[in-house]
């Protein structure tokens, strides 16, 4: 787990680079500082379990296992992207590891994450659904459609809202009535645990209690970890709304090297293994830059690729129905 | 042949499908106990049980989200949005989540999801009465069909069940009672293609372009026009409004040199505009007039009967317009 | 109010009948049965107080006085209607009488509520909002999203739900994970209240008690009135999802006979009295039948009329601009 | 006369509506400490306090849905919606809440709202570089404008705001750094009133009818025209999207016989389509040539750069368009 999260920080410290030499575009958003909550979240799951996310969403990618020079491709725009540059960085998803992808619509996968675990108790697969998003997300309405349906069907899904103590410059007394996005569970009877969102043990433990209680039958869970960005919103952020000292005071609980002297401490390892995992991660993040950098731009003849999974073009003589997936794709891309 | 309502044509696919394919599910408001605002689901949960019809809560962008995931998890959701007017809720579900995934994830997964709902009025006042077509047509990654007959309404929603990306299936509510004949025997698991338009009548001086209702309005004009004044219209059901089967009816109007589209929508920035703006284009050569529109006046439809009589395109309108053509 | 409650259930009745014979179309939601709900709430307020209700809302109108004859002629489509025919049945209002109108997209109206309010605390105008909806609405997001914004600004604003056990044909358990409504307020931390929705000094008391806590600056407040309505959904309803049974449990509790009776008991007024009030409604009623049909048909060359309140027209020459209200037409509606 | 841009223009034009009467309140989503998503909204909060600019959660129906209370309860909102693309949310209460209210309620109360929101592109992906302007001015009620210069964008926004109907108000994100001259003195305080296009540019051989960014692109092939081509270009910005000031158009065709439209909307079912549906009926007799349109692709905005760049309408694109025309 320490590695994975030097891997989040070296990864986005690296995007962040990028992105100042304009290599990458768009909407960039880090989840430095945050890095304990998907590390600590996935890692309490099984493989086969299901994640989505919302747009901060590079951290999960490199949890579940999704190889850094693809993900970075992605942000770069490279057809070697996770998505071949279609999406970029709001968009990471990996359908074979179950990593069903970031979301930019705030909210928007909350109910999709619902009908995913539908499915799984539908099918009778013994997976549950991991759904992660903000504390800003609880103000949406899509947030009370989605925890609804997901409480009134008993479903498998556990929602993790990463409360960060803010939306985008917005305060949470500015953004909600309740100042714990818990609180909001208790509308739908729905279990809930607080943790620690800066430490990863803290939400490795709640994680494992949500997912044996899904897994049971017993229905949804929701997660609240308490967590803090060091960095801006987005890269585009200048961070008006906070004062300079407040970020201070949450960098002194720095999740990694906090639970590196837990590893220290505890002889998981020592601290002469711990810099050198931050050695190799660091040469990983240079080879992912490298590579990204190589891969080719996706083909602007190719954009109006997989637009549709069946395309259909009443133009050609032959009609070109059949062309294309006739089966659902999903049915291969599960496990 | 027996006839069957077009009401009964959607449900027998919706039940043929449920039985082939442990996959498809039913969700909705109001569509067991209460069998459907339109009586289109009566029947079903009573035959396959309330995990595969479920009743939602009152949350359309919810029920469409819902749909999406568990399409992405394995099954093949047919949601049912009560009337489009209610879809505008449920929009951005449909334009960013369920026409996205497909290409914004590189082609990874596909999101096998039917969305049915239904157009129409009946003094159901301004809120309710609203003709959305256009925009789903205008989205990139749907499709969306919109059938005027009960063979069409099975044919295209076996289709539409069947096809891995998501379809937007709007029904009419003033078509639920008409009667047509569906094919039998193995003919009867055919589906009718997405993409694909039909000449329902053949004619030499007019092509009349219609959908779901206004179809039947098309093919009234048509016969009217005929016995009284001699013009022969060529009458192309649309079926499809996304992809648009241009070659049928361009190759219609190479024939007729005059176009006239049918359409319920409103004037200014309805599916028809977006038919006419291509069309002009691909037909100015053969045309020897311009391009005319039936159409809703741009104004809510109001729910006096009077004042609503007034804003509803009829067969009278399609016939006064060939008219002024010729 | 026992003549208020007799009102809204002749009219209704009468309703339901001209509809049988075609003079009105569309849908038509009938409020029999749920009487004491609007005639309990709308006496515990004040005549400025603000209504906003959902399209089952001919009850409401009465109560506040509007014109039982213009009311007949909306659901008859015709020019004298309260809308002048353009909204019929499921959108009556009165801006003059603080009546802000039924409407028809489940929940829509719930954050207009709140927006309403905060005009009212912005103007420190001492007026709250009612706010009625369904137990169906509870569902929506919208409702979540009002509720939120009420709460977070500490708004004037009571929501009222009707819970008559019922959406459409959806039950409770099919539509909700929790059966009393009130719970779903817990999640903003609003203060709530649950009335017997068939008692009309039970909705009295609840309401007095939450206008106050509104008047007072508190912010909002939750009621939930258990009650049932012992027609269909609509006209269209063929009923098929509740037993004949049922309803007959629930009209022993019919609210009209049973505060007549507690104002017989209480001397109130005599039964004689009681049988007079019944009569002179009934009157009023068939009156309001016969205005309805004899008044005109709106003019099908005014359709267009309203779609603005300033209509401008890039075709006319003298471009129409400054025809039609330059001032929100709102600041006269105003008291 | 000193240089503003497009973001001070409109900034100006909320502050001094703020500053000239009470009832203008401003909501949004990061429109306080975070200076607004693209800083339009900077300073507002400290100047006027957040009873009059209001944080909102992220509630984009909801926002609508309140500014509608809060217009019917006597105040004038101006609501933000962060991007167009977030606007679908809200549609519901756009369509069926802000445009109805005044006409199914018989006239007796308007709803005095501005939506301001903002449509652009600059790679961010296929959810959030949508142009919907189209679906906006098809809805009768609305009034819609889309300015491209820093002084319409001011003064169409003080008309906005004073206009009693509820007023789409789209900004666009790669014009906010664009300059331009501001009317001073008595003539700041002029509304440009809505419904009104104007020409820009005149010329003899092509009218080009754009508005917003493709203004812009628009004047720029003009210039490219008329320098390597000797086509000489008038050029319109339509400014007004409902209700669209045809009479200029069509004059402006009558003398040109060529039309070119120019957006940044799908092909299909775009706002051009609509423009061009009806143009093509009233400028029939003048055209020369089919009108032609410069649009974008019916694809999703995919992220890369080289993708983007292929999608996006330039002045290059308009300029091969009038190349092919003559
Ligand atoms: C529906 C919608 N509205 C607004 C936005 C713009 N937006 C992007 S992120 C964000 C803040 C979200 O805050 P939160 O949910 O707390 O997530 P965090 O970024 O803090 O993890 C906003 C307003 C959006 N993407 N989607
Ligand atoms: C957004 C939306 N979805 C669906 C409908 C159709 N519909 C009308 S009333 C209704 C049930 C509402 O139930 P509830 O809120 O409990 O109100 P009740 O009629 O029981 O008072 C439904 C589903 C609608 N009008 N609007
Ligand atoms: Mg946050
Ligand atoms: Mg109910």
């Amino acid at each position: 787990m320490y590695r994975q999260l030097v891997l989040i920080r070296r990864f986005e410290e690296h995007a962040a680079e990028a992105y100042a030499q304009a290599k990458i575009g768009g909407f960039l958003h880090l989840y430095i500082g945050e890095e304990a909550v998907a590390v600590g979240a996935i890692n309490a799951v099984r493989e086969t379990d299901h994640l989505l996310t919302h747009y901060r969403d590079h951290g999960y990618a490199l949890v579940r296992g999704c190889d850094p020079k693809a993900c970075m491709a992605e942000l770069f725009g490279r057809e070697d992207g996770l998505c071949h540059g279609r999406g970029g960085s709001m968009h990471l998803a990996e359908a074979a590891r179950h990593f069903w992808g970031g979301y930019a619509i705030v909210g928007s996968h909350i109910p999709i994450g619902a009908g995913m675990a539908y499915a799984m108790q539908y099918q009778e697969r013994d997976e549950v659904v991991l759904d992660f998003f903000g504390d800003g997300a609880t103000g949406n309405g899509i947030f009370h459609e989605g925890l609804s349906m997901a409480a009134l069907w008993n479903l498998p899904v556990i929602f993790i809202c990463e409360n960060n103590l803010y939306g985008m410059g917005a305060t949470l007394a500015e953004e909600s009535p309740v100042s714990e996005m818990r609180i909001k569970a208790e509308g739908y009877t729905m279990p809930s645990i607080q943790c620690d969102g800066m430490d990863v043990l803290s939400v490795y433990e709640a994680l494992g209690k949500a997912a044996e209680h899904c897994r049971s039958g017993k229905g949804p869970y929701f997660v609240e970890a308490m967590t803090y960005r060091f960095r801006g919103h987005s890269m585009a952020d200048p961070e008006l709304y906070r004062d300079k000292s407040e970020v201070q005071r949450w960098r002194v609980r720095d999740p990694i090297p906090s639970f590196g002297d837990w590893c220290v401490e505890h002889g998981v390892c020592s601290s002469q293994e711990l810099a050198q995992i931050n050695e190799e991660v660091e040469g990983e993040m240079l080879e992912a830059v490298a590579f990204a950098e190589q891969s080719p731009w996706p083909d602007p003849a190719e954009v109006g690729r997989w637009i549709y999974a069946k395309p259909i073009d009443p133009e050609s003589p032959a009609r070109s129905e059949g062309a294309g997936a006739a089966v659902p794709l999903t049915s291969d891309a599960g496990v | 042949m027996s006839l069957v309502s077009y009401r009964d044509a959607v449900r027998s696919a919706l039940r043929d499908e449920m039985l082939r394919d442990q996959r498809v599910i039913l969700m909705g408001e109001d569509i067991t106990g209460y069998g459907g605002s339109y009586a289109v689901t009566k029947g079903l949960v009573e035959e396959f049980g309330p995990k595969r019809v479920m009743e939602t809560p009152i949350a359309e962008a919810g029920i469409v989200g819902f749909a999406v995931g568990a399409a992405m998890g394995g099954l093949i959701p047919v949601a049912e949005l009560m009337t489009v007017n209610f879809a505008l809720l449920a929009l951005d579900q449909i334009v960013n989540s369920a026409a996205k995934c497909h290409y914004m994830f590189g082609g990874q997964w596909s999101v096998p999801l039917v969305v049915r709902t239904v157009s129409g009025f009946g003094q159901l006042g301004p809120t309710h009465s609203q003709t959305f077509e256009g925009w789903f047509a205008s989205v990139p990654g749907l499709k969306v069909v919109m059938p005027a007959t009960p063979a069409d309404a099975r044919g295209l929603l076996l289709a539409a069940i069947r096809d891995p990306d998501p379809v937007i299936f709007i029904e009419h509510s003033l078509l639920y009672s008409t009667k047509g004949e569906l094919p039998e025997g193995e003919a009867a698991d055919e589906e009718v293609p997405i993409g694909s338009a039909k000449v329902v009548r053949a004619g030499t001086d007019v092509t009349l372009v219609a959908y779901s209702r206004m179809l039947l309005q098309a093919l009234q004009a048509a016969e009217e026009l005929e016995r009284s004044d001699g013009v022969s219209c060529e009458v192309v059901d649309l079926r499809t409004l996304r992809p648009v089967d241009y070659p049928t009816v361009v190759e219609s109007v190479r024939r007729t040199h005059q176009l006239v589209l049918c359409g319920e929508d409103w004037r200014t920035g309805g599916f028809g505009a977006s038919l006419l703006s291509e069309l002009s284009d691909r037909c100015f050569d053969d045309l020897d007039a311009p391009i005319q529109r039936v159409a809703s006046p741009d104004v809510p439809m109001a729910y006096s009967r009077q004042l609503e009589r007034s804003l509803i395109p009829t067969s009278d309108e399609v016939v006064e317009v060939v008219r002024r053509l010729n």
